[in-house]
């Protein structure tokens, strides 16, 4: 029974640790910036899961509030704000005193 | 029932700045005016803190009443002091130059809103970030130690990116990348440590670490992290464009303080923490970074067309120094590579901030940096010229300064430990120094025939004494080395058992 | 919408370098992965130290009492960087995003009215049930701050008019709250952060109620991404971005 | 700290605090500022005075500070800083006075006069040097205050000497430094002592010493201008006459021959250089710096320049005369050059300061009859000019008279060869200028001509040279009186027991 | 068998190598933000594995609390990031770091 048990706790293992691996290696090979972050935010339920699973409840609580609740959105609002930004082009004129930057990639 | 605690004063360089931070966040307009007062508290604590020391030696303060292995701990002793001290003598510096800074360009007619909000913005950033450097200097605990650099790096990010220039904010978010993925690489070295001994306190652990697998790995991974926020050649990339292009004071906060705190913690990990899994290759190779760092900076440092860059390449060359110290720690005693680095840290704090801070206000009044253009600053800022200039002296390292005893403790190690070779880049490193400090100061102090100064600004004494009383200080230092070298052995565990000076 | 890089970013052909920092991370990790292999397991931790001490701490829960009893200090810096991070996203820019994300369905908003204040009554119990269960102040800032975005999303009408000074004072409610009750701790039992052990379950309650409600603020402020409409408000219209030129 | 080190204090102190509020000064308030720097001036001789009375009675004067643990500040006045310090201080003095009379117009003189006063303040630490990171200290310090000094003018080409002058003498320097380490690891913080470094090393670290000799020689050669390193001297001549003056007798030049001094005398020990072998290398550098020099200078026509070769020649005197050390004679010639140079060069460059001042005159083919206009300089010239030759009565020719006498005495013929050469160089690139000044016939107007009143010049610019003038034939004429520089030396060279 | 603690704590390593490679080879900033966040959670989840017990041992609790910790602090310090980033696209339209900062970090 308890060998049963544990055969069954090493399966769920695997697959938990699984998941884990291919969210963050889809989510970080996919070429749409959008779905990497729904990707993200799943993979922060399924982290949730995996700290259940290592019995810290209190970290599980942790991040499924805050990241799944808090950084997923907080992706969301940054891609949009991009996005709205991409499209309208450059809103402001930087032109003057253009030169009197640093060269920003330099190192 | 008021029980004041003597040994309560260790928190207080953390708890000034910090309550000064929340306080400046709530009560916006206060922020200049009680800045001074606060960066002053926090001098008088670290004094006090430094009185306490020479008095009754080295101690522990347990925070929350737990011992070692459970809580926190905090400890003072030579090196910790030292550092406080350094941070002390330059916070309060920068503190009023900031003053005076702000003050100067809110009363230029320009953008005056924009100045006020940089401001108001400073004071809580820069009192978190120096409150934050102070937990770093006294934490004895190695996750402690992580948030306290967190701490650090995120206030020194938000300060990098608070002049709005989009260069700065470019350079400001690749810092935090980089800050960020040190930050990590320290803590996965962290979990290595708590993997192998389940302990956090850095005194428990220099007991019982040896040589295990599991310290070489986190030694490895906690040096990378803080390497790459020391910035040393090569992973030395995000700093010049960092620093060249934030206001005047955060420049010289983020060279003269921010990148001393990392290193600090990496010469203790290595030379207290770890000594027994270091290794001399290891040592070689992070001396071969370091003099990789001082040629390659002070090269670039010489192809720089403008101040503030040529400043902050300046900066990757001086870090290099400090690293020379390691092979020679190994070989020669701790004591004098300890002095060095110290010394070395200390007077280039003062130096550097005031090199910055003289390029700040050389940038106020004429409105650029290019080093070409900088003819007949002297006519009319004779004491920022002044403080530039003895910044520089101190930087070549040329007698009295701080820099010349740095050098010469650094010459004389490597003489004394049969390594001669790092004293001949620590020579060619401070030849190119001079160079590159010649090529503005030179600058600085003509003044053509018929010059005319163009536009007369109201002197502003507040730009210009601390950047001079800084650079004044980074040269008297060299006079006085005795007492910061007694006040060294003090508590340093490694440091006490050497016998200082003489021949091998 | 922006998807992804532009085509000339993405990367087509294989470059070197990229192969290079692929094995070399790779080499690094297997070396690391051996080391954690042939590390012992099991090593025991700091569990005993900690049940030795939970009678003393105020708290049933052994993660709340290392939180915010037997490492305090390093919450209470913690707490500090959720400041820092509203200070440092203050200081970047001002808020563009209001909350308006298109045309909110009254469906949403039916939603967002029931569910907030369901949402408040969750955080409210996780603080409480910090003290000897799982939760507390992080767990329940996180619901709170959670909370937040939802109505930020729906556009709720009065959100843009929250005035600024409260919004200030509860941003720092948390650290000053912590902060205060860690230098009474100094005045009245003579250590910094060393609760006294009679009040120490109400002083743990306090600051965790404290810090929940900031962190709920923090993380909703930092959702909105810029400082509010009533900082600052003096300032000029187009400073968002605009010029470097002086310094 | 006793009475003997609050004097050492002092003579520092009583220039370099003019020298610092002079720096805080107005622009305007000129007679405040002379006023200061006279009194500074004065003040200092007299301490130094004092100072030589009572090293002469036999006192010892002694200051230490610790700069590190293991090292330390060490000042220390024994007959040899005795003989650097008091030529410093009085021709400090002079060059003071001349220094008010020269600038009295010109721009930034808080300046000038604050550098001025540091500079001369280090010259007086390099001569109470008691050890070698002393030395070194002052030493490098002098660079940071001299250069300021060169680059005075601000012009183009200025900056360029400066910049010359800064990368000789940082390289040098930083040589000098590593030198100074490389010794200390090997031997210890050791005083200056005629014994030297303790025998027993030199068995242990022969290649050692001999390579540190070398850094050490090289480091404090660069001022001193040996040849190939003198390249920034003549550059330097485009500041201001006063400063030249400074650098070429009192300051720069002399602190590097009297580094030579300190190094084979009181760091290595005659001994132990013999047994080194170092000297033939040292007098035979010094002697082709002679020749080279001499035949330099005769190709310059501008006068400062020519002067400036001439003394890239004569300062190596002192080096041929330290590389004879085994001989008294002419370390002694050597040594007392050491004065006698500084007073003979100041002199000329006083004369040449004057002659550009009032007349404009810059060349030596524009100075053809200018000794009718202006007697009294171009006497003071002449008697300068006579003494670098060696012309009997003046103190050219005591030095010459001992280092030949040396050169014979060690059967170095060769040597009296130099000299001879030397001499006839010196009397063909000077002989000219005399005879064309004085019998010449004026070829035109002068470049521009400023009325003094009665004077020929200010009296500011005429009483330096013609003081000195004096003391050269003064000195020369009682070269065996008591308190003479050369007795001074005898007394030196006794120390050692040649 | 491979105990609970080593699997997870491998798989946390390898969640870091994953985001520290996207950090470095990936140029979105966006991207670097999230590979950053993946490489915490690796982190974290090493920790906590090293706290785990299996059957019913005590779990350690300071390895939690020090997770809770860094994942408070991984939120600041990616919310400030992605404000900065945001920033950055509107001040200079760069969203995407130019092409030789892949350079720069590989040389890290």
């Amino acid at each position: 029974m308890v060998a049963e048990m544990t055969y069954i706790m090493a399966g769920f293992d695997m697959l938990l640790v699984a998941t884990l691996l291919w969210l963050a290696w889809r989510l970080l090979s996919t070429p749409d910036i959008f779905k990497a972050v729904v990707l993200f935010i799943c993979f922060g339920l399924v982290m949730a899961l995996a700290w259940v699973r290592l019995r810290a409840p209190d970290v599980a609580l942790a991040e499924a509030a805050i990241g799944a609740g808090i950084t997923g959105p907080l992706f969301l609002a940054a891609l949009r704000r991009m996005e709205r930004l991409s499209k309208e082009e450059r809103r402001l004129d930087f032109e003057e005193d253009r030169d009197a930057d640093h060269s920003p990639g330099k190192v | 029932m008021l029980i004041f605690d003597a040994d309560a004063w260790i928190i207080c360089p953390i708890v000034f700045p910090l309550a000064a931070s929340i306080f400046f966040f709530l009560s916006r307009r206060t922020g200049p005016v009680a800045a001074p007062v606060a960066a002053l508290a926090t001098g008088v604590s670290i004094i006090i803190l430094l009185r306490q020391l020479l008095l009754f030696g080295p101690r522990h303060y347990y925070i929350g009443g737990w011992q070692a292995p459970l809580g926190i701990t905090l400890r003072f002793d030579g090196p910790a002091v030292l550092m406080l001290a350094m941070t002390g003598l330059t916070g309060i510096g920068i503190t009023l130059y900031a003053r005076g800074y702000f003050s100067f360009r809110i009363a230029a007619p320009k953008r005056v809103g924009r100045h006020e909000r940089q401001e108001r913005f400073f004071w809580p950033l820069w009192m978190m970030l120096w409150a934050a450097m102070n937990g770093l200097f006294l934490s004895s605990d190695i996750f402690n130690l992580y948030v306290t650099m967190e701490l650090v790096s995120i206030a020194a990010v938000a300060l990098a990116a608070l002049s709005g220039k989009p260069a700065s904010q470019i350079a400001a978010i690749r810092y935090l990348l980089v800050s960020f993925l040190g930050s990590l690489s320290y803590l996965l070295g962290v979990v290595f440590l708590y993997k192998t001994y389940g302990i956090l306190d850095l005194d428990m652990l220099q007991d019982i670490a040896g040589a295990a697998p599991g310290t070489r790995v986190a030694l490895a991974l906690i040096t990378i992290g803080l390497l790459l926020k020391t910035a040393l050649f090569p992973m030395h990339f995000w700093l010049p464009p960092a620093h060249a292009n934030a206001l005047a004071p955060v420049s010289a906060i983020l060279s003269g303080l921010v990148v001393k705190g990392s290193f600090y913690l990496l010469f203790r990990f290595w030379f207290e923490v770890f000594s027994g899994a270091i290794s001399i290759g290891a040592l070689n190779m992070l001396g071969i970074l370091g003099a990789g760092a001082i040629l390659w900076g002070a090269l670039q440092a010489m192809r720089q067309q403008r101040l503030k860059l040529l400043v902050a390449y300046s900066t990757v060359s001086q870090l290099g120094y400090l690293f020379i110290a390691f092979p020679l720690a190994s070989l020669e005693g701790n004591m004098k590579v300890w002095g060095a680095v110290i010394f070395m840290a200390m007077a280039h704090a003062c130096a550097k901030s005031a090199m910055f801070m003289a390029a700040g206000t050389i940038y106020l009044h004429i409105g650029h940096d290019r080093i070409n253009e900088l003819v007949g600053i002297r006519a009319y800022l004779p004491v920022t010229a002044l403080a530039y200039a003895i910044a520089g002296v101190n930087l070549m390292g040329l007698p009295p300064s701080g820099g010349f005893i740095a050098k010469w403790l650094l010459l004389s190690a490597s003489f004394n430990s049969m390594q001669w070779w790092w004293g001949v880049v620590v020579m060619v490193g401070s030849l190119l120094a001079s160079v590159y400090v010649y090529r503005v100061v030179c600058q600085l102090f003509i003044i053509p025939e018929g010059y005319t100064i163009k536009k007369q600004y109201p002197r502003s004494h507040l730009l210009e004494w601390p950047a001079f009383t800084l650079a004044l200080i980074s040269l008297l230092l060299g006079l006085f080395a005795p007492y910061p070298l007694h006040i060294l052995t003090i508590g340093s565990s490694n440091v006490a058992t050497i016998i200082p000076g003489g021949p091998p | 919408m922006l998807t992804t890089a532009p085509a000339k970013y993405r990367r087509k052909r294989i470059d070197p370098l990229v192969v290079l920092v692929f094995f070399l991370l790779a080499g690094v990790t297997a070396m690391l992965g051996r080391t954690i292999c042939i590390m012992p397991q099991q090593m025991p931790g700091l569990e005993n130290e900690v049940a030795r001490h939970l009678h003393n701490s105020g708290v049933a829960s052994p993660v709340t009492a290392v939180l915010l009893n037997f490492r305090g200090y390093d919450t209470l810096l913690e707490v500090m960087v959720l400041f820092l991070a509203v200070l440092g996203v203050w200081s970047l820019t001002r808020a563009t995003f209001v909350g308006y994300m298109g045309d909110v369905s009254p469906v949403q908003l039916a939603m967002v009215r029931l569910l907030a204040p369901f949402m408040f009554l969750v955080a409210a119990y996780l603080v409480w049930q910090g003290s000897h269960l799982a939760g507390g102040a992080f767990q329940g800032g996180a619901v709170l701050g959670g909370a937040g975005v939802l109505m930020l999303i729906t556009d709720l009408p009065w959100l843009p008019m929250v005035p600024a000074r409260p919004l200030r004072c509860g941003l720092a409610l948390g650290p000053v709250v912590f902060l205060s009750v860690a230098l009474g701790c100094l005045i009245w039992s003579g250590g910094f952060l060393v609760y006294p052990l009679q009040a120490a379950a109400f002083l743990l309650v306090l600051i965790e109620a404290a810090c929940a409600l900031s962190i709920g603020l923090t993380l909703a402020a930092l959702f909105v991404g810029g400082r509010p409409y009533g900082e600052l408000m003096e300032e000029q219209p187009y400073e968002g971005g605009s010029g470097q030129g002086d310094e | 700290m006793s009475r003997e080190g609050v004097l050492l204090i002092c003579i520092l102190l009583s220039s370099a605090l003019p020298g610092i509020i002079i720096f805080g000064l107005r622009e305007e308030s000129t007679r405040l500022r002379t006023g200061l720097n006279l009194l500074g001036a004065s003040l200092k001789l007299t301490l130094v005075v004092a100072m030589d009375i009572g090293i002469a009675q036999g006192r010892v004067f002694e200051v230490r500070l610790l700069l590190m643990p293991g090292v330390e500040i060490f000042l220390n006045g024994d007959p040899l800083s005795a003989l650097f310090a008091t030529l410093s201080s009085v021709l400090w003095f002079l060059t003071t006075l001349y220094a008010v009379g020269y600038l009295e117009e010109s721009p930034n003189r808080s300046h000038f006069f604050g550098y001025f006063s540091l500079c001369v303040t280090v010259t007086i630490g390099i001569a109470l040097a008691g050890n070698l990171i002393t030395f070194l200290l002052f030493y490098e310090m002098l660079t940071l205050t001299t250069y300021p000094l060169i680059i005075h003018r601000g012009t183009e080409k200025a900056l360029l000497a400066g910049r010359n002058y800064l990368v000789y003498t940082l390289a040098g320097g930083g040589l000098f430094l590593f030198g100074v380490v490389w010794l200390q690891s090997i031997a210890g913080a050791l005083d200056f002592s005629s014994t030297g470094l303790p025998v027993d090393l030199l068995g242990k670290y022969h290649t050692e010493l001999v390579l540190i000799f070398a850094l050490l020689i090289i480091g404090v050669g660069v001022k001193a201008a040996i040849v190939p390193l003198h390249g920034w001297l003549p550059q330097a001549m485009v500041a201001p006459a006063p400063v030249s003056a400074l650098l070429h007798a009192v300051a720069v030049v002399k602190a590097g021959a009297f580094g030579i001094t300190r190094i084979v005398l009181d760091v290595f020990g005659i001994e132990n250089v013999l047994r080194l072998q170092l000297l033939p290398s040292l007098t035979i550098a010094a002697s082709l710096t002679i020749i080279y020099g001499s035949v330099r200078a005769l190709q310059q026509d501008d006068l400062k320049r020519r002067l400036a070769f001439s003394t890239v020649s004569q300062i190596s005197y002192i080096a041929l005369g330290v590389g004879l050390a085994d001989q008294s004679l002419a370390l002694i010639g050597g040594l007392v050059h050491i004065v006698h140079q500084g007073l003979m060069k100041i002199t000329l460059f006083f004369c040449a300061g004057n002659l550009a001042e009032t007349l404009g005159i810059h060349r030596i083919s524009q100075m053809n009859g200018v000794a009718r206009r202006m007697p009294l300089t171009m006497a003071a010239f002449t008697v300068g000019a006579l003494g670098m030759i060696g012309i009997p009565p003046t103190v050219g020719f005591v030095s010459k008279w001992y280092l030949g006498l040396g050169g014979l005495a060690s059967g170095n013929w060769w040597v009296l060869a130099v000299l001879v050469v030397s001499t006839l160089l010196n009397a063909g690139y000077f002989l000219p200028i005399v005879t064309a000044a004085w019998f010449g016939k004026q070829a035109g107007p002068w470049p521009q001509d400023r009325k003094f009143g009665s004077l020929e010049t200010n009296w500011m610019l005429l009483l330096p040279p013609l003081v000195t003038a004096f003391i050269i034939m003064a000195v020369g004429a009682v070269a065996n009186a008591r308190f003479s520089p050369l007795a001074w030396v005898r007394f030196i060279v006794r120390e050692y027991g040649i | 068998m491979m105990s609970t603690n080593l699997l997870y704590s491998l798989t946390g390593l390898v969640l870091f190598a994953l985001g520290l490679y996207a950090l470095i080879v990936c140029s979105h900033l966006l991207r670097k933000i999230l590979a950053s966040n993946i490489m915490s959670s690796g982190v974290f989840l090493m920790l906590v594995s090293t706290a785990y017990r299996a059957g019913n041992g005590k779990i350690d609790p300071v390895p939690h609390a020090m997770v809770l910790t860094g994942i408070v602090v991984s939120v600041s310090a990616t919310a400030l990031a992605l404000v900065l980033a945001c920033r950055v696209q509107e001040t200079s339209n760069v969203t995407l770091v130019r092409e030789e900062y892949q350079h720069d970090t590989s040389g890290a």
